[in-house]
């Protein structure tokens, strides 16, 4: 059991390590944050201990360590949402709304730093 | 509990596990990124929920189980959603490390409850685990707060550090592995409240060396932490989910200290050694001062903006400082109006926090596409009449282009590449990486000494009175 | 068994969505070939058939079975080898080395299409 | 066995896993490509030693069992090692192809295998993953095949096909599955046998409709495929290291097979449905054709060459279909002693594989730095005296920038943006998207129409003469 769940705890260090591309430093305040909202999930332990709890301390721990869980998921996602509004679209005034950038043969995934405002770009360019 | 009703719990976090990986994977990208936090959501509600029947199922809950459990996510909730709802976007980076703070906590809380109740019964690999996730836990609770502490001034953002404070760092994470290997192979609860405090403290003296203006580092360094500690304490209750998250904000919390570091070229190592994170220790030498700086007033800069064809305006850390961001927008708007074609040049570094400007522009509704990133805007300099530099300094000296300097190697915005500069500061006081700017020597540069706020007032109105 | 079996597949097919980001398209022939070699790792299931095999037919499955995958695995990781070496750097003669590409601040990890080849392009120009 | 001897095994297993996960990550860029196959060959290693040990430690292994799998390995290992070291460059696809093709069947086998073998004893969940395994596995080896067959010219490249050819594939599909879950069902070998037999006629069925030049596409699609069986006969052997690697290489090799045809821009649908893939059925028209088409002779091709200042050369499927490699590297040099200053343009699909063009004119050593990717490139051709065309087509056709052509869409090299152009083809005759390139029409353009081979010969001839 151990075994496995290291494995898991292993791949899951992989995933993590190759999910976070080249990111425009705009983003890496929000990114922080949504990071910091899924470590939340320890709300789910906290429920655990509470419902094994039988006594003063352990009620009180699994209080703690509920408001705690929560005040973190919840503002996580909250803050998260909160700046990531800054990236809504209205149609620019006056300039242009991206670089002409040639659209790479592979550009499938994995936004890079200017790949990605190019993107931004280009689709303000079709709102706007 | 039947294996299949298990199996289900399991394959739901899993299924939670992969919207968190999705979320991520699209907050890579503008475009995906609020996408990108709605399927990270998602994931957490099914996450939590599937828990909650989960314990329902096994029925051992006592009745004040549930309101202990119900009154703590109330409380918690309440003051998340109050305090995110309420922040100021500037003081963002410092309400995540409170958030991360109470993350680390609760993960930390989860091992004691788990140590304190399984007592001498815990095979050593399980409390291996178990002490890792408390001090893990610990150090990232206390290191948070004095992080969040420092960013909103309470206390000071200077580092604060004494003779021999590396000593006692290494001594107490000494005690802290020590005592917690002891506590290991003998359980007790004393030796865990050792461990706990010393823990604790290292947190503290971990991040008061540190300058305020290293924090969004620290605090992006602590939340990998969290992360981990999160994953330990999946390990401790032996859930998947826990593991899964845990480990992923903890691989990926790393890449991404490591992106923001580089991003304002420090090492992480020398970060949290401390050193020249001082921040804005930056003395605003009144009135100016300096060779060959020619200073402007307000009406010889408003002609020069008014009559330009192209002006791009450079933001740092002083348009912050003065919270002068909707007059800026009001100057931009009103020469747009004049058919002036106006721009933002946002260096990766400029303010405090990375997209500190683009929080602080969002506020006065700033369109995003104004918004350019420094490698877009560059080029775009040279065809620019007047580049109007607001508060910046360090992001724009041409000093990091040559070795030897504090922030020799950082790319900077080719500000000196316009036609003619004008920079809005009060003094010719230094930035963050406190040297002096050569930029304000330059002959094609005009220096307009004032506080950004009053300075940018003044320069709309002349701005009107020349169109009127 | 299964279950944990399963998440560890699920991970897995995380990590390879994300470890390959966008990739040069001269690029794509050795990757294919390099993936091609790794589930040559059927042979570790060859071997363990063959410890289980004794009958006629147990042999002679285990047999193909191993004589299969260590062709794949061998085969596969020469070929792969042998496709890279055309990134072997020589001196570039008359052109300059790569693109003037300015370092993008935080160029730290994933290679995009043009990136991968300015990287060369500038270990180039070092080496001559 | 002991729980930790195996403990340790299964963290080898991880730790070769890793490996490949990093060797991955590494080839990803031409710099570090080369050490990522190296870091994949050592956990390769790791992870076949580990399985030896298990094996041993087990002790169930037959002296026969031994003889057997050691005389498969060298047989294998021979033939791939042989195989691997003599194959030309160029004929690289249908050897990872035939790779392939075992890799599937072993998948394939050891299901088969523990099939026969546990008889009715095995529980529904673990023969799901069996016959999944069987089917993905046969699927594979044959179609790979196949694949491979049309690669190397043994079976027509053309794609084959026949009126009902769509329902006899969902016929076979139907079989396979059906039987397949009644097997599961009532365990008999005749059953799985016939599975066996639907999938392997599914699997020719299903490449025989289509093209040659899609068969890069396809082989890559097939990888995908057996990294999945290989990850279900982990399951079937219940083996860690067989899952991950398995499910890595499914998931990499399916997005690698979208990047893929992207890079051509078809979609992945609309190869394995056949169409447009028919490769070289482009007719060669003798002699020359067409409205406003000059052709040019080799004295006065080569003088534009020789006395040019910048020279790019465009090769294509053309330049590896008359294997003119060397001849062109000879002309290049030839060029540069004469102070010319030559660079390649490599377009990202240009030949008949991703790569085609760089595996070829590695062979004739021209050294890396001088082939520039189409981005990098396309800037440079406004400056540029003289681009010199050999045997592409496509990759050159202006109609790609209008919609509605079969290429539309394709982003090409601007050689028509070069000064002057000269095009060394047999004919007018077509490439492998079938239509017209409006290139040849334009007055900046000369044709010289000859085999590659041969037209380059005589080029570098008559530029030494010149030079005499
Ligand atoms: N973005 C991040 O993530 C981050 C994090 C940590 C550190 N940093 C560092 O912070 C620096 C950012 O560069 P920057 O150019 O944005 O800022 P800066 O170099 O720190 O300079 C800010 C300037 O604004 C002026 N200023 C301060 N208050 C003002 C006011 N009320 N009105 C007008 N001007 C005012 C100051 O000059 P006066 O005193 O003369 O007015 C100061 O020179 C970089 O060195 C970066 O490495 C960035
Ligand atoms: N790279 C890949 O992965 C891949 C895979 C599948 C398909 N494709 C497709 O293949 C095409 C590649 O474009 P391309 O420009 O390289 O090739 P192309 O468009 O297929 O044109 C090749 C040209 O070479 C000429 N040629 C053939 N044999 C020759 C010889 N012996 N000597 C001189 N010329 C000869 C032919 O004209 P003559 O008959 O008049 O000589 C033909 O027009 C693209 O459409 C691409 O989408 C690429």
């Amino acid at each position: 059991m151990l075994l496995t769940d290291f494995i898991i705890f292993v791949l899951s260090l992989w995933v993590g390590f190759e999910v976070i591309s080249k990111v425009p430093a705009t983003l890496h305040t929000p990114l922080m944050s949504a990071a910091n909202s899924i470590h939340g999930i320890v709300l789910a332990g906290a429920i655990v201990i509470a419902a094994t709890a039988h006594n003063p301390v352990g009620y009180i721990l699994a209080f703690f360590a509920a408001a705690f869980a929560t005040m973190n998921v919840v503002g996580g996602y909250v803050v998260t949402g909160r700046m990531l509004k800054m990236f809504k679209r209205r149609p620019a005034p006056a300039t242009p709304a991206g670089p002409p950038i040639e659209p790479s043969p592979n550009g499938a995934r994995g936004a890079t730093a200017s790949g990605g405002t190019a993107n931004t770009g280009a689709s303000n360019g079709a709102k706007a | 509990m039947t294996g299949t009703f298990n199996t289900v719990i399991q394959l739901i976090y899993l299924a939670a596990a992969s919207c968190f990986i999705l979320g991520l994977h699209l907050m890579n990208n503008p475009a995906t990124a609020r996408r990108g936090n709605q399927v990270s959501i998602a994931g957490m509600i099914a996450a939590i929920i599937a828990t909650g029947v989960l314990v329902i199922h096994l029925g051992v809950i006592t009745a004040t189980g549930w309101i202990v459990l119900l009154a703590g996510i109330g409380v918690g909730g309440g003051l998340g959603l109050y305090t995110a709802r309420t922040v100021k976007m500037t003081a963002m980076p410092q309400l995540v490390s409170v958030f991360n703070a109470v993350g680390g906590g609760a993960a930390a809380l989860v091992a004691i409850r788990d140590y304190s109740q399984l007592g001498s019964h815990i095979g050593a690999a399980t409390s291996v685990t178990t002490l890792l996730d408390v001090i893990i836990g610990s150090v990232t609770f206390s290191g948070s707060i004095i992080a969040a502490g420092k960013l909103q001034g309470l206390i000071t953002s200077a580092p604060v550090t004494f003779p021999g404070a590396r000593i006692v760092n290494l001594l107490l994470a000494a005690t802290a592995v020590g005592v917690g290997g002891y506590v290991i192979a003998s359980p007790s609860l004393i030796g865990l409240g050792i461990v706990i405090a010393a823990a604790l403290i290292f947190g503290v003296s971990m991040v008061m060396p540190i300058g305020g203006a290293d924090m969004p580092v620290v605090i992006s360094l602590l939340n990998a932490f969290t992360g981990t500690a999160v994953a330990m304490a999946g390990f401790v209750i032996n859930n998947t989910g826990l593991i899964i998250a845990g480990a992923l904000v903890g691989a990926s919390g790393g890449i991404l200290t490591k992106l923001m570091a580089d991003a304002m070229n420090r090492s992480i190592g020398n970060i949290m050694l401390g050193g020249f994170g001082s921040g804005d220790t930056a003395v605003a030498i009144e009135g100016p001062a300096g060779a060959g700086v020619q200073s402007i007033a307000a009406d010889d800069a408003a002609i020069q903006l008014a009559y330009a064809s192209k002006v791009i305006i450079v933001p740092g850390y002083g348009l912050a400082a003065a919270q002068a961001q909707h007059e800026v927008a009001a100057l931009a708007d009103l020469l747009e109006s004049r058919g002036v074609d106006v721009s933002y040049a946002i260096h990766p570094v400029a303010g405090r926090m990375p997209g500190h400007m683009n929080v602080l522009l969002a506020e006065a509704n700033v369109p995003y596409p104004l918004l350019k990133e420094m490698d877009e805007i560059n080029p775009e300099f040279a065809r620019t009449d007047v580049a109007l530099v607001i508060g910046a300094n360090d992001v724009t000296n041409p000093a990091a282009r040559r070795p030897g300097t504090a922030i020799s190697g950082m790319p900077i915005l080719d500000v000196d590449a316009a036609k003619s500069i004008i920079v809005i500061k009060r003094s010719m006081g230094h930035g963050y990486a406190g040297i002096d700017n050569e930029l304000y020597a330059n002959p094609k540069t005009s220096m307009f000494f004032a506080d950004a706020k009053k300075g940018l007032a003044e320069l709309a109105a002349s701005v009107k009175t020349l169109v009127a």
